[in-house]
């Protein structure tokens, strides 16, 4: 089947929500108009209004409840319209939902999916584009995923609703239909918590993850003509972190250069930049380099596009490193 | 003792336990002009014959405005629009309301109640292409727009208060959804308002849907007006489809608020356009539905009091129709001719004084758009989402 | 068309615009034993001497437990504690309306209502001293306790909603205080209930304060029960220092539920000690005020209501009383044979399966234990705040 | 005047309530009871009820109407009575105390101070423990401040009740109490951005802040003993971060040791981290070390104190470093 990210994505939810019967779908506009991005059509039609369910504008309750009923052996799948609205949930991300396990050493465990697009780039309204994965990534207990692909997405969103432990599975909205690849058909699972190497190289490793996938290897292609040969690292899951593929990568290019759309200031990117520190100093042949957002917030529709780090810059970071 | 199960059955006579439910309560739905055009005649507000001719003027606008917008979005000249088509009685009686030292708090569709505030019509285009120079909102008191529902109702709360402290003779008014009461920030918000005594107003626009739900769906109480017990403050419910009513209603609720109450005003109404220009509402509603008030609608029935009263014959509706198509067309000229300040644009009014690593990103990517002006075209021509 | 000011003045005539608020809904206070003991015997409960006896019982559990876990407290030998004193009958009253099957979402007060529920009194003690293995409330359907205030009310609501899935007869039962109720959570959590017809009953135990707040400062609405209204709930409101009518109005607040309408119900009582061993009342209230309440005591009342119906004399109060204490001290001694577990336990139970780098935090950590072993004298002796 | 931290700040409020008319303090117990932790003792009885308030239990209303109030002409200075309790405001800072100026062009501010106690080690519940200051640090607009002196404490709340932008001023309550010094009496100010060096050293640099201070110098002190000679850096300020601190001194010592008690993973020391990369890799000798939180919720009162790095875990690290 040939389909985009976001057919992926409904076509994951069509799948497991057959599989699986404990699976309720929920959130703002998911059952009677399918999802403002069409991400959870024809569910309801399927499924029944039971399981597939329009809540109220109430983003601590779908998270909230989302915990309960998770707790009572069900398994919800929340749809958070925008990631730019789940800062009101934060909390009980964060004081429930990544701790209900822990807190009741095993007893109760929140088997559950807060799926959420994020990024910019669709010409939205402010609050519409936000990046904040190395926040929901700080916090203990939260395995937060971000596929880049077609296959990846519904792979690892099957794989988050089977995930014993609280997922947020932030899609990236900006290629939601841009890119299109055959995908299995049927049930088919992605691990969550490693990376994949969507390209091998020698000279430098570059790794990205989500929307800005694309953008990376547009960059690395366009400098393949020019002798670059880059290893490209697909991170899939920002926690648990594969420290191990990166690690080893690096080890074996000795330079590297991260990519990602949210602010540098404390983006993931410092995260991993650190890790190679740890890990792999000795082997670093010159800085690494983060292309990133800026540290603003996301501007409005008209020069967004000026924030959304373009392969152009991608090139200029990757021929600094490499020629450092 | 042993830790012995609660096994005892419940009571099984009837003991006298009789739980309140919103069935105690009455509330009534304030109207001046019903459907059919009648009306309560004490209930006409005491001001004269030109005001009662501007608010259909600034209805009319308010229509003008939205269906114009919408055909602008639709040429891929305005980013997403969300209309108030429907709602015109709601959005012009309360802004009528309110005096210039009051505060509105815009939520998205009460352009009318915006221009009328003293935004001008350009910036309010340029804000829906995207243009942050116009978030100014110049010369105007009116907050940022809060595109987060229900995120502006505790802003509203601390600007009243605010109010309150310098002595001040105004009120904060907040526009807001029905959506928008079930946020944790509109009650908060509302409550702490309560607490406070402050000088607000909460106008909520019920307009049946937030997007694709159904008010029903929205909460189980009948109406928005009731929640207000819950914060001890008033509760208005008015006919938003009715401009005299709302005008009074407000107007009542901005006096509540000015003696330290402060008022949640429910306006019943209806989106009877998209959600915004990116909805498609014939996924979840009828068209029966739409018809029904279609009926309802604001601009008819406040032209059938005007034609009772006489003083239709005193508007010239294909003029000021015109005179507004003007206002916009040389609203979206003018909206053409702005040029955008270039990149720093995006640095700045984040922080008084820019930090060294942001000012040195600016730099950097200065230095580079220099370096690979083909940037500018990728930019320029990357795919939209 | 001009923007031209909203300059008009408000109506001068009274145009009929009638705002409702919290006058206009009658809230009853629902009471079985008046204050003075005299009581309404059409309300009082069918259930057996036993029972009756047991309500008492089980308050003078609650307020021995209270007493020497305060006194626990003080030796150091428990971490900050929190008690129910003065909110006996709210605490039994409504931990006996329960079932077994129902859930019970604590929040720190309801030692009472925990171990009639099934969990053990050496596990409620090892929880208040922070050993992590307590918190499992072993053995009963007792969710973790909520110590972030409020923020328990959408996991209620979601459980509640489980079992309505699962098509069980069992009910989510949340404890909260007066305090919870301004939160955004509460909201949130309420409303959605009342969308989902969740079998759920949120128990609001009005102690009058929120640490030093007092219930006027926390809302300006004059009840808790009233908030019901907002979400198309039922609400009760009941005096929470008389059991029995706590009992009868939980017992109806359980039934309703299971019928599908969540309830809000409101006992109103009094904290009488300290917020917790941290807090010192009397910068904030007055001995007059305490005085007051003293005299509703819940468990006088209800002897006073044992002795009118002969049933004292079946009661012999030193007996419980040494019993509880003895059960009290029987679960000291098993607290301190409690072996906490090793550092692992600080690693474990966050994820079913650690992830490898946590896994080598906890190696590391092995190690530089087996390095270092002067670190357990550090960490034993370092200043404690 | 010699005083612990909690006087400290108490003392600041009482100078600038007296300097500013406009600042108003508010918050959970602040009025009547003086806080919690006595932090705002005796304000009410200085300033009156109009300018010093009780809020009922609502951190959405707290944060969000100091937003509004500060708009309006005021200095708000709420408390949030513990860190843990600031997630449910996350979306206020985020959305809205963080953006007003950016949103409307500078046309509105926000000058506001939150306030709150941060970090384990008092013997207290569930979420009183929290180090989140990596996630706020991450959003732009928002400046945090972490003092860990009384001397800091003072001048720094100052600053921020001056500053002109919303300032997180986090404190770090376990050492409310544990250590006092000669302040200055009356007004005085300490700027925000700016780290200090509490001792200058060429072995290594060894970077923390707030509560964790106190453990560092503690570590450092035992290894002095043992030839080692740190130079030491107190950041103060997470946001906007004094790069040119860090990076100067990382380049004399070529060597680098953070302690943080936030979780390790996306937390603080990984901006360090990337950053001396990014500005002085070259001049780097062993890899930059993180002591930090394990990546777990803080644990309960019970076993907190294996969960803060104490100084023996400090002088490991320290000794690693400057064998490496
Ligand atoms: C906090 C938040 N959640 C979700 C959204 C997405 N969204 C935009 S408008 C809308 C519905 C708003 O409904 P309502 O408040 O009734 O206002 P209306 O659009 O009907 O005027 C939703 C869900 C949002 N903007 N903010
Ligand atoms: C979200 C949150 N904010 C603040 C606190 C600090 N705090 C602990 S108990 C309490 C008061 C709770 O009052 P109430 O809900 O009335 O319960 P009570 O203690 O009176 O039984 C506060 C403010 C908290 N635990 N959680
Ligand atoms: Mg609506
Ligand atoms: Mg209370």
């Amino acid at each position: 089947m040939n389909a985009t990210i976001i057919q992926a994505v409904n076509d994951a939810l069509h799948e497991e929500m057959g599989n699986d019967e404990q699976t309720v779908v929920f959130g703002q506009d998911v059952a009677e108009s399918g999802g403002v991005f069409r991400a959870t059509e024809g569910l309801k039609e399927e499924f029944g209004g039971e399981r597939v369910l329009d809540t109220p504008l109430s983003e601590i309750a779908i998270v909230g409840s989302a915990v309960g009923l998770a707790t009572h052996g069900f398994r919800p799948i929340a749809e958070i319209q925008f990631s730019g609205f789940l800062p009101p949930a934060f909390d009980q991300l964060v004081t429930n939902a990544s701790r209900i396990r822990w807190r009741t050493r095993g007893e109760l465990t929140a088997p559950m999916v807060v799926r959420t697009p994020y990024g910019a780039g669709v010409r939205a309204l402010e609050h519409h584009s936000e990046s904040l994965e190395s926040i929901y990534g700080h916090v203990p207990g939260l395995k937060v995923a971000i596929p880049s692909t077609p296959h990846d997405a519904k792979g690892m969103l099957i794989s988050a609703i089977r995930d014993p432990d609280p997922v947020l599975f932030m899609e990236p909205k900006h290629v939601y239909r841009s890119y299109r690849e055959d995908i299995d058909e049927g049930t088919y699972t992605e691990p969550l918590g490693e990376a994949a190497v969507r390209q091998e190289g020698e000279d430098l490793t570059v790794i990205s993850w989500g929307a800005m996938m694309h953008q990376t290897l547009e960059a690395v292609e366009n400098l393949a003509d020019k002798g670059v040969d880059a290893e490209v690292i697909d991170l899939r899951t920002i926690s648990p972190l594969d420290k191990e593929t990166i690690v080893e990568s690096v080890k074996k290019t000795g330079r590297c250069v991260v990519v990602h759309e949210a602010a540098k200031t404390g983006g993931f990117g410092a995260e991993i930049a650190a890790t190679i520190n740890d890990e792999a100093l000795m082997y670093l042949e010159a800085p690494i380099e983060r292309v990133a957002g800026f540290d603003v917030p996301v501007p409005l529709l008209s020069m967004e596009d000026y924030y959304i780090p373009p392969p152009p810059r991608i090139e200029e970071a990757i021929k600094d490193t490499v020629a450092y | 003792m042993d830790n012995s199960p609660q096994s005892i059955s419940p009571p099984s006579v009837d003991v006298g336990v009789d739980p309140i439910s919103q069935g105690d309560v009455e509330i009534e739905t304030y109207q001046v002009v019903r459907p059919d055009g009648s009306f309560d005649a004490d209930r006409v507000p005491d001001v004269d014959d030109e005001a009662l001719r501007d608010l259909y003027r600034w209805m009319l606008l308010q229509r003008v405005y939205d269906n114009r917008a919408t055909k602008l979005q639709r040429r891929g000249r305005l980013g997403t629009v969300a209309s108030g088509r429907g709602q015109e009685a709601a959005i012009i009686g309360s802004g009528f309301a309110l005096s210039q030292d009051d505060w509105i708090f815009p939520y998205g569709r009460e352009a009318g109640a915006l221009l009328m505030h003293g935004l001008s019509m350009r910036d309010l285009l340029l804000y829906w292409r995207g243009i942050e120079d116009a978030s100014k909102m110049e010369g105007a008191n009116i907050f940022g727009m809060a595109i987060s529902i229900g995120s502006h109702i505790p802003l509203a709360t601390g600007k009243a208060w605010g109010m309150q402290l310098a002595g001040e003779e105004s009120i904060a008014f907040a526009n807001l959804g029905d959506g928008a009461t079930s946020t944790g920030a509109f009650h908060e918000g509302m409550n702490f308002a309560g607490v406070l005594d402050a000088p607000a107003v909460y106008f909520c626009q019920n307009n049946q849907y937030a997007i694709s739900l159904p008010f029903e769906k929205q909460t189980n109480a009948d109406t928005v007006a009731q929640k207000a017990l819950a914060y001890g403050v008033d509760g208005i419910r008015v006919d938003g489809n009715d401009v005299l009513a709302v005008y009074n209603a407000v107007s009542k609720a901005r006096e509540r608020a000015l003696e330290g109450n402060p008022v949640l005003v429910e306006a019943v109404t209806y989106r009877r356009g998209a959600h915004t220009t990116s909805d498609d509402p014939t996924r979840y509603r009828s068209e029966e539905e739409v018809d029904e008030w279609e009926k309802r609608d604001p601009l008819e029935r406040y032209q059938a009091f005007l034609e009772e009263t006489g003083r239709w014959d005193d508007i010239d509706e294909e003029a000021i129709r015109e005179e507004v198509e003007e206002e916009f067309s040389a609203a979206v000229d003018a909206a053409d001719e702005f040029e955008e300040r270039g990149i720093e644009e995006i640095f700045s009014y984040l922080h008084e004084e820019t930090p060294p690593e942001l000012q040195r990103q600016l730099e950097e990517f200065r230095e580079l758009l220099e370096e690979r002006p083909d940037m500018y075209e990728y930019i320029e021509t990357r795919p939209k989402g």
